[in-house]
């Protein structure tokens, strides 16, 4: 056995063990750590399987983001936490066998690959140096699945917007709570007044190098969202009132661009988010740039939760 | 067993884990954070299948891989719905747990 | 920009005009550098790099206004070396006594006055505190001291602090003046 | 030179494996939370710093430069998280 293939082995065992703690652990608290862990653990699985953009996107948002989530709902409900009935023993050893079958029969799916393996990356190579991409991931979310990636940004405000209509009517439009998180601590002073312009050089890096190297927009835009959230918890600047139209605009801009480019398609290529020849590569960036910003705006507001108060003046 | 199949076989515990805490967890929360342990062996199961289909020069298959990107992101922002969701149930109801004896949120209501 | 708009801006701000300018140059050049690090100094990724410093120095003015720091490169780079000496010892003392078959400790809060104002320096100290043999600040009591966590009480702990803060303040700049 | 280099990255990434070990043992070992950040920040700040200097001699300047980027970062996430966990502790206890 290889050192590549122990080290595989551990990291699977790992990932088991703390992904099943998630669900046994008693606290909920612990039970979040746990999934923050499991998030960074997978992302190294995602490295181990060559797909260093998923591994990426991953430890973002899958352990990051949605970590962050998770531990302000549990700070938030920690008073009225009462920690309902579990189901009956035959209950659970029922469902300890519906999902021994789940397992079994993935695992069986997993165990005989198809003789022959379908793929479509010899197309995707074909094609991609019309585009002027480097990354081919980037080329099929950009070119051609560009429909799914315009939709996801669309699904990214849907969800916002559903987020803010659970705000109480009284507060629409006002700030977005975050007061859970809130504590003047002078340490997390001194780390958001030095840490976020790294971040900010990072994000716009990654977000830049996309087109050629694993990264992109989505990956870049958590970055800045994590600086932006980091600034307003250690209290050095408020987060924004919903209703401000700086805001609203931001959130926009990336996918309202995303869609003139994908329209003007129809006129200047011969389909809707067709790119004229030779300018594929600069549109792209120019719509990377703009989706980067939205996505940032986007995701901090997801993570600051509906409005709690109503806004002054 | 290659190091594809072995994640395959982690993807599909993976699912089967996240499965068990849904179904048996009573509180929303550690339903959400079930669902997205499930949610990661799915994805887990596309990077497998999207490794096996590399071709020369690349590590993997790039379209179930950005497929999965999308997916992560659709993910957190169901996540981010559902808590949401969850905090204002709890809001309303005075309630963290969907228990078997409450049958929906008016109950709660009067109970509190 | 002529001479009497700096220096009606001078006198309002904080920091001397040219200090501001000075400092936003440096930290932009900074900012550039980490780009050039971060893209391996590829000449077609320039362009972004730009914005992002600009982005980067914008935001660290907002964040961290230009502050008298009367920052000493020497006596930096002196207190460079005296640090990666000491989080060598510290790294030494630590793993040895968790490696000891005994285990000896005699953990304790200890309390120091700080003679750093609170704010950015005094913060930059705690940081590199925190980092160094044995202690470990776990924030301001009511008074404003230091309450400092030790591994080992016995050991002389506040003068070792004193000497440390007496260091820091000479490579950061930091005169009796302004304290 | 070059083996003289490989000799260096050798034991300065064995060392910095070594302190690695010991800051976890010092995690399981010592009594209580605010000892064991002491484990966590003195000990394995000096374990990556270094493999980050065995590794230095391996690679080109400009990922050199990186790899110093990524310590440096380290050390500060460590010394600012190590102090708020240490805060919260003192404030709340253990549990809180």
């Amino acid at each position: 056995m290889s050192i590549a293939s122990v080290f595989d082995v551990a990291l699977v065992a790992l990932i088991l063990a703390i992904g099943a703690s998630t669900i046994l652990v008693r606290k909920a608290f612990a039970a979040v750590v746990m999934f923050v862990v499991y998030g960074l653990l997978l992302s190294i699985a995602w490295v181990r399987l060559h797909a260093v953009d998923v591994a990426l996107t991953e430890a973002a948002i899958g352990g990051g983001m949605t970590g962050l989530l998770l531990l302000g709902a549990v700070a938030r409900s920690r008073s009225v936490n009462v920690g309902g009935p579990w189901i009956g023993r035959p209950a659970r050893l029922a469902t300890c066998a519906l999902c021994a079958l789940v397992v079994a029969g993935l695992a069986i799916a997993m165990l005989h690959p198809p003789e022959v393996i379908p793929t479509l990356a010899p197309t995707v190579m074909e094609s991609l140096p019309q585009s002027g991409l480097g990354n081919p991931v980037a080329g099929v979310l950009f070119v051609f699945r560009a429909l799914d990636t315009l939709l996801e940004k669309v699904v990214l405000l849907l969800a916002l917007l559903g987020v803010w209509s659970l705000a109480p009517d009284r507060a629409w439009g006002g700030m977005p709570g975050l007061h859970v998180y809130a504590r003047s601590d002078p340490t997390l002073i001194f780390l958001a007044q030095l840490l976020p312009p790294v971040g900010i050089v990072f994000g716009i890096y990654m977000c830049w190098v996309g087109a050629k190297d694993p990264g992109g927009a989505f990956q870049g835009g958590t970055v800045l969202a994590a600086m932006w959230l980091l600034v307003i918890v250690a209290g050095l600047q408020k987060a924004p009132a919903i209703g401000r139209l700086w805001l609203r605009g931001l959130l926009v801009a990336g996918p309202v661009l995303f869609l003139a480019i994908g329209l003007a398609g129809w006129v200047f290529a011969d389909a809707f988010l067709a790119y004229p020849a030779g300018y594929a590569k600069p549109l792209i960036v120019a719509v990377e740039a703009a989706l980067t910003l939205s996505i940032a705006v986007a995701l901090g507001m997801l993570a600051a939760g509906p409005p709690e108060r109503a806004q002054q003046q | 067993m290659n190091a594809a199949t072995l994640f395959g076989l982690c993807g599909a515990a993976l699912v089967g884990i996240g499965l068990y805490g849904l179904i048996t967890n009573p509180e929303p929360l550690r339903k959400i954070l079930a669902f997205n342990l499930l949610g990661g062996g799915v994805f887990l199961l596309f990077g497998v299948i999207a490794r096996r289909a590399a071709v020369a020069g690349l590590g993997g298959d790039p379209v179930p891989q950005a497929m999965v990107i999308t997916a992560i992101v659709v993910a957190f922002a169901a996540t981010a719905m559902a808590i949401a969701l969850v905090q204002r149930l709890g809001d309303e109801t005075g309630r963290a747990s969907i228990s078997s004896d409450s049958s929906g949120t008016g109950d709660g209501e009067e109970k509190s | 920009m002529n001479s009497a708009e700096t220096g009606n801006i001078g006198e309002a701000s904080p920091a001397r005009w040219s200090d501001v300018i000075g400092g936003a140059v440096i930290r932009a050049i900074g900012f550039f550098c980490f780009w050039l690090a971060l893209t391996r100094g590829d000449p077609g990724d320039l362009g972004p790099g730009l914005i992002a410093a600009a982005a980067a120095t914008w935001a660290s003015l907002k964040l961290l206004p230009a502050e008298q720091w009367g920052f000493r490169p020497i006596k930096f780079a002196g207190f460079a070396l005296h640090f990666f000496h000491q989080s060598i010892v510290a790294g030494v003392d630590v793993a040895l006594r968790a490696l000891h078959p005994r285990l000896p400790l005699q953990p304790g809060f200890v309390t120091y006055q700080a003679q750093l104002p609170p704010g950015t320096k005094r913060n930059t100290f705690c940081a590199i505190m925190s980092l160094m043999p044995g202690t470990l600040p776990c924030g301001t009591s009511g008074d404003g001291s230091l309450a400092i966590h030790c591994l080992d009480v016995t050991q002389p702990v506040v003068e070792q602090l004193s000497m440390e803060e007496t260091l820091c303040m000479g490579a950061l700049g930091s005169a009796k003046s302004d304290a | 030179m070059s083996l003289v280099m490989d000799i260096l990255t050798i034991c300065a990434v064995s060392a910095g494996a070594l302190f690695f070990l010991a800051g976890t043992v010092g995690l399981l070992r010592f009594p209580d939370t605010l000892t064991r950040l002491h484990a966590l920040t003195k000990v394995d700040n000096l374990g990556l710093g270094l493999i980050v200097l065995g590794l230095l001699p391996q690679t080109s300047s400009l990922l050199a430069v990186k790899l110093v980027i990524v310590w440096l970062l380290v050390q500060l996430s460590g010394a600012v998280v190590t102090q708020l966990i240490a805060g919260a502790v003192r404030q709340h206890g253990a549990d809180g």
